[in-house]
């Protein structure tokens, strides 16, 4: 990467790399944590999990995968990437969901 | 460099490449690396993929025109190769007729068309388009071809196996699918893993090619159409393939390691024991995700081809250049949220079915302004009349009849009279065999000459053309009559069970009429076959004994695949050529000729 | 002139109250399809004819100027919007919809089928019109449907009915669908009804016969060997006279075998 | 005429070959799981009260999993700088963190197969007792509740009775479970059963529920891309090595793309570790 050429350069982006490191193994108890409270709505526990996971995610793609700082072209490939991969996983779940299946408002035995 | 005027600087045209230094037969042809040894492998290996389809399609029409007779000519051979469960004498059975239908279909779409339209000419006409000396990955390039030939094989090997190959149509619905007690599905899963991962490779292979190795120049809206058809096409098979890969994993676990994903609870299919739990829809939106992306994987790249032809040979500008790119973007952006109009009948409420009929409908527009562009190019043309133009016009009327024919299937209200019935398989062929077989004659009557330094002959070509023409529409307009009266596809004996002579007193039947025209289609069917015999030799006569080109650009086109030497030499060009202009500069006032190339200065 | 055109295309007998509107978006449909291709295919007999290379030896770079191209495309969008809009989606939300089914003062037939591997099992509640409760759990190879004998209102059901269905001329039918094997399509091509019956999930769907006489039901997707012989279904579309005579002998069986089991 | 661009950036895309092609990989690798993720929720909405299990798998496993992918990614980082910083030795050593942590972590998943293949869901004729010794030894009789199964791994089977390490589980109870924390810890105890009264035992294998299916397909097809990684990376930090004499920015180009894919795989695993272990 040019941006990254030089030694001193590449010195500091080690450092950031430590950090990284570090957040993403106390993300990681963090999680383990969150999961043994006693939070009644399953919405939430999920929400909670998903978060956690969703940041040590972006500290992974961002930092050690050097997406904070990479070309256009890329970010055009994983943003078409993402959508498709929206679009996939919303449409399925709304599709199979009960109220959008044709279906009687009385119930049949 | 404008090479157009050198003459022929290798007298060997009809070796394939000419290298520096001289490779063992098996380094140049088995293991090449170079695209254009690739692209030719493909493409033969393709050929032969789609004549064995239509091989399996014969004998199916046969059943389906003369249920429960013995095939003539090649029953007993059936009977001996695949067993008297499947042929008992030489009749095709209804387990046969599923399996071949599921093969023909299979065949055809991953085996035979992709790998023409999509490998072949993308392997052997983009990096000449944009002038580069070979594929981003010459040795990827390599692994998925070799990719695809084992996925073939395993295909072909799933006809030998106890049970026979799969049975379950192309697009293999569970819990079907894992019902039948022999392996053929097995096959069909690992053989689709292989055939995934080779068009996987092949598409990072071909977007980052045209990402990265454009010449000097070539800048994006200077590319021809074809290679953006090619860019697209990439995308669909990158992104859309891989969910399907998914299913196929979870369908190989349902099938050998008796899990449940698209099996539901209390299912009394399978033998063995299931915990239930799974949903037999999500094998349909998985593979439909795939599936329609899949549909523009077939015809993207015939646009893309029958587009350098129209310019070609009508001498002048594509009209609406801009216009065609951008529907392109489109429809490859919108084919991954329209799937669903394939499963409109599943039971779907009105919100979701409304949401895939708009999408839908917004889809088709694009098709109909990429028509009607290739439509107005015509206008104030000088129409060369030569066997790809004729092959390309074609195309035209054909692709709009499959087009149009989309519409009421669209719809979910029309679509309820006529799905799975041979309407649909009137669309898609219309689409599939006059559409895009049509553009692929066409493309390779037009490449032959820079591959091989020779013409196919003009004259074979004509009797080739007028006979497909002929036949395909006698093969694929009946299919509309019969589909509109409510005749339902795979069914092994076309119906014959659902004649109002088989039914007397009951109203809904097929009439005789109709049951007739099985007779008409099967007919044709075979005369299609036969109409190939004169394109499958001139192929192999013209290689050695055709007319040699006069010149490396012998249609006069302004592309830079026609500015080699031909045929090009490994690394293609002598020196990096230099784009000055768009890719379709015919008949530019004031030049002296009537094609102005990309790279003259 | 839609008949004729409907007739043109080769639509099948109707025979159903909703049929009539499949038939109309699809004549409507086909004539978008048919002015399109109409007016492309003489356009482009004319070009190739005036525009061959004899006929105009020098192409013209620019080509053709007129802009009405987009009018037409614009015209294609906006009627398939009124299709959609107008037509297709009101169509299908009258024909599916849960507020659309049959209430019971319209006094519908209102049967389950299951499909299997290659026939239709057909469920009648029996005069009380209950339906006895059913549960996977319950099936066993003396039970194949899983009906709970204990349930009161199962009583008076019928025995299953293999592949026939009786109907009211006149009043809707709701039949309840699903399927124990694969998934096969409840089609009734003279009705212009189509459902996958689909295991594990389960269907109603709704229509209303207008003619008396015998129909033929079709499987209309591929669920293994016997696809194209699934081919015994059918449903008697009879007078109210006829349908209540064959009900009261149905009836009958229904309580004398109810009593044997006694 | 050569291929452009295998070491140095194109200068309008700014990017060397391989590095496109890594991403566009990478972008349908993120279907394939996105793929599988989707079905995971559709499986997962659509279960019926206590078929999903919750905490089945062991978290403290799963946990150093985890931390063991994350030291491997962060050591590929380092590799990579290393290289950038003109030191071989420092990235040998650093990846060769990496590749005894991918061996590390493939160590653990098989043990954590292995004893779901050996963990064993036993049904029993009902209102059959069973044997229970807990852990002061004592051992009593216990008849089992009406929806009761045995759940545990197997100590001894004989020709007519068999020695379960496990709980006893009310199916029924269970059934109310929607959260890994509502779990009840019983102690694990030897319960002794008749063949005989065995109506119907499963291990808890992939055909066990849609959840075991799941994780299997998912965690198996991760384990595949670790197996693939780690061959990468060791190919290059091995056999490959010569290259760093001949054309060292292409090396380095090769490092940084096998640490792509590799960062990828721990990425996969950051959101599987939660989503099949704690949820
Ligand atoms: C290359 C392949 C291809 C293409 C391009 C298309 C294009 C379209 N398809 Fe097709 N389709 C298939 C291949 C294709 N399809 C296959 C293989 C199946 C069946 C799969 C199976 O079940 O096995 C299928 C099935 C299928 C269905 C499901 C039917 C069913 O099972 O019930 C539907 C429903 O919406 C549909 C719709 C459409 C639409 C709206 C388009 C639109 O994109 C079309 C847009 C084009 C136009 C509108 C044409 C415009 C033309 C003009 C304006 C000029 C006309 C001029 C002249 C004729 C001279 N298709
Ligand atoms: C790309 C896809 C494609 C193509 C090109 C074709 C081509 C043809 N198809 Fe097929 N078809 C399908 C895809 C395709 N089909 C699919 C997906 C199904 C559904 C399967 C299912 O139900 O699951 C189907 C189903 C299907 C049916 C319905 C079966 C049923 O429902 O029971 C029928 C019936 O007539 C049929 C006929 C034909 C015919 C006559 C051709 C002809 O057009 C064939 C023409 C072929 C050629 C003209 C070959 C040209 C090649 C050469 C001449 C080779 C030369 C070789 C060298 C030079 C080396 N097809
Ligand atoms: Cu049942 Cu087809
Ligand atoms: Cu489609």
């Amino acid at each position: 990467m040019s941006d990254h050429d030089n030694a001193h350069d590449i010195q500091k982006s080690v450092k950031r790399y430590l950090f990284v490191f570090y957040a993403l193994i106390a993300g990681t108890i963090l999680t383990v944590m969150a999961s043994r409270l006693p939070i009644e709505s399953v919405a939430v526990t999920v929400a909670i999990a998903l978060l956690i996971a969703c940041v040590k995610g972006f500290l992974v793609a961002g930092y050690f995968m050097h997406l904070i700082s990479e070309k256009k072209m890329i970010y055009g490939i994983l943003i078409a990437t993402v959508f498709f991969f929206a679009g996939l996983m919303f449409l399925t779940v709304w599709s199979m969901d009960h109220n959008s299946l044709i279906h009687m408002s009385t119930n049949v035995p | 460099m404008s090479t157009q005027a050198t003459t022929h600087a290798h007298p060997h045209a009809d070796a394939h490449a000419s290298d520096h230094h001289e490779l063992g037969f098996l380094q140049k042809y088995v293991f090449s690396t170079d695209h254009k040894i690739i692209g030719i492998q493909y493409g033969v290996t393709a050929l032969l993929f789609l004549l064995f389809g239509l091989g399996l399609m014969a004998m199916m029409r046969w059943s389906i025109a003369y249920p429960n007779q013995p095939l003539p000519l090649v029953g007993s051979l059936l009977e001996k190769l695949l067993g008297s469960n499947a042929a008992g004498h030489g009749i095709m059975s209804s387990t046969l007729y599923n399996s071949f239908g599921a093969m023909h279909g299979t065949i055809m779409v991953f085996l035979g068309i992709v790998p023409l339209a999509f490998a072949a000419f993308g392997n052997f006409v983009v990096p000449l388009q944009i002038g580069a000396p070979d594929m981003a990955f010459p040795r990827i390039n390599m692994a998925s071809y070799q990719s695809y030939v084992i996925g073939g094989l395993i295909m072909l090997i799933s006809f030998f196996i106890p049970g026979g190959a799969a049975q379950a149509g192309w697009t293999s619905y569970s819990p079907l699918a894992t019902s039948f007690p022999g392996n053929g599905q097995t096959f069909w899963i690992l053989g689709m893993v292989f055939l995934i991962t080779s068009s996987l490779l092949g598409a990072v292979n071909f977007l980052a090619t045209i990402i990265q190795l454009r010449a000097p120049g070539m800048t994006w809206m200077r590319l021809p159409f074809f290679v953006w058809a090619q860019f697209v096409t990439g995308f669909l098979l990158l992104l859309a393939f891989p969910p399907l890969e998914a299913a196929a994993i979870m369908q190989l676990m349902d099938k050998v390691a008796h899990t449940s994903f698209f099996l539901p609870t209390g299912l009394a299919v399978t033998g063995a024991h299931i915990s239930g739990g799974g949903s037999p829809l999500l094998w349909q939106h998985l593979f439909w995700f795939l599936g329609h992306p899949e549909v523009y994987v077939l015809i993207l790249p015939a646009m893309g081809i029958v587009c350098e032809i129209l310019a070609c040979n009508t001498r002048k500008p594509i009209w609406g250049y801009k216009s065609l790119v951008y529907s392109a973007l489109v429809i490859g952006f919108l084919s991954f949220i329209v799937w669903a109009h394939h499963m409109y009948l599943t039971g779907m409420g009105t919100r979701i079915s409304t949401f895939f009929q708009t999408t839908t409908m917004i889809i088709s527009i694009p098709s109909v302004i990429i028509l009607t562009c290739l439509f107005l190019s015509l206008w104030g043309g000088s129409i060369r009349f030569n066997t790809p133009m004729l092959f390309a016009l074609a195309f035209l009327p054909m692709f709009g009849i499959g087009g149009l024919t989309g519409l009421p299937l669209g719809f979910n209200f029309s679509d309820l009279h006529l799905h799975d019935t041979y309407y649909v398989i009137a669309h898609f062929h219309y689409v599939v065999a006059p559409g895009t077989i049509f553009a692929l004659f066409a493309g390779v009557y037009f490449w032959f000459p820079k591959a091989t330094g020779r013409y196919m002959s003009e004259f074979w070509g004509r009797v080739h053309f007028t006979c497909s023409f002929i036949f395909m529409n006698l093969v694929f307009m009946p299919m509309f009559a019969q589909g509109m009266a409510g005749m339902l596809r795979r069914m092994y004996d076309g119906g014959i069970n659902y004649s109002t002579a088989n039914t007397p007193g009951t109203i809904g039947g097929l009439s005789e009429g109709i049951m007739h025209l099985n007779v008409v289609v099967s007919t044709a069917v075979w005369c299609l076959g036969l109409s190939q015999i004169p394109f499958i030799i001139n192929f192999f006569w013209s290689i050695k004994h055709g007319k040699k080109i006069e010149s490396d650009n012998p249609w006069h086109a302004t592309t830079l695949d026609w500015q080699t030497p031909t045929p090009p030499p490994h690394g293609n060009f002598a020196k990096t050529p230099v784009v000055h202009r768009g890719p379709y500069e015919y008949s530019v006032p004031g030049h002296a000729t009537d094609f102005t190339p990309q790279n003259e200065a | 002139m839609n008949e004729l055109f409907g007739k043109m295309l080769g639509l099948p007998v109707l025979a159903s109250e909703h049929g009539a509107k499949v038939d109309q978006l699809i004549i409507y449909v086909h004539y978008l399809m048919a002015a399109l291709f109409v007016g492309w295919i003489l356009y482009f007999i004319y070009v190739l004819l005036r525009f061959n290379s004899k006929a105009n030896p020098k192409a013209d770079y620019v080509g053709i100027r007129s802009h009405a191209s987009n009018y037409i495309e614009l015209a294609v969008a906006l009627i398939e919007g009124v299709l959609l809009l107008g037509f297709a989606v009101p169509m299908w939300a009258r024909a599916v919809d849960s507020g659309t089914f049959p209430t019971p003062d319209q006094h519908p037939v209102t049967i389950h089928v299951v499909a299997q591997q290659f026939a239709w099992n057909v469920f009648y509640p029996g005069p009380d019109g209950v339906f006895a409760k059913r549960d996977i759990s319950l099936v066993s190879t003396d039970n194949p449907w899983g009906i709970d004998q204990n349930d009161p209102n199962g009583k008076d059901d019928f025995a299953p009915i293999q592949n026939q269905i009786h109907c009211v001329v006149g009043k809707p039918v709701v039949v309840i669908l699903n399927s124990k094997d694969v998934i096969h399509s409840f089609k009734v091509i003279a009705m212009r009804v189509t459902q996958d019956a689909i295991p594990g999930v389960t269907i109603p769907i709704h229509f209303v016969p207008t003619k008396v006489g015998v129909y033929q039901i079709n499987c209309a997707q591929l669920c293994g060997v016997g696809h194209a012989s699934m081919s015994g279904g059918r449903i008697f579309v009879d007078t109210q006279e006829d349908y209540d005579k064959w009900f009261a002998g149905q009836a009958k069986a229904a309580s004398t075998s109810a009593k044997s089991f006694e | 005429m050569d291929i452009p661009y295998t070491s140095t950036p194109r200068p309008d895309t700014g990017l060397f070959n391989a590095k496109v092609g890594i991403w566009l990989f990478l972008a349908s690798e993120v279907m394939l799981f996105g793929a599988l993720f989707s079905s995971y929720i559709l499986l997962r909405v659509g279960a019926a009260p206590g078929d999903w299990p919750h905490g089945l798998l062991n978290v403290w496993l799963g946990m150093t999993n985890t931390i063991v992918l994350i030291v491997s990614s962060i050591t590929v980082v380092m590799a990579w700088a290393s290289l950038k910083m003109k030191d071989f030795g420092r990235f040998r050593r650093y990846q060769s963190v990496t590749l005894v942590c991918a061996l590390c972590f493939l160590g653990i998943k098989s043990y954590e197969y292995h004893d779901k293949f050996t963990h064993y869901e036993v049904q029993l004729n009902d209102g059959v007792t069973v044997q229970v010794k807990d852990e002061s030894g004592a051992t009593k009789a216990v008849q089992l509740p009406t929806k009761g199964v045995l759940d545990g791994h197997i100590l001894e089977n004989d020709a007519d009775k068999m020695v379960i390490h496990g709980e006893i589980v009310d199916k029924a109870a269970q059934a109310q479970v929607t959260h890994a924390w509502q779990e009840s810890k019983i102690p694990e105890m030897e319960i002794t059963v008749k063949k005989a009264d065995v109506k119907y035992m499963e291990n808890y294998g992939p055909w066990h529920n849609t959840y075991t299916a799941i994780y299997f397909t998912l965690t198996g097809l991760h384990a595949l891309h670790v197996i693939g990684g780690s061959i990468v990376i060791f190919f290059i930090w091995g056999p490959l090595a010569g290259m760093w004499k001949t054309d060292p920015e292409r090396y380095t180009n090769r490092v940084e793309v096998s640490g792509l894919f590799w960062h990828f795989v721990d990425l996969v695993w950051i959101f599987l570790f939660p989503v099949l272990y704690l949820l």
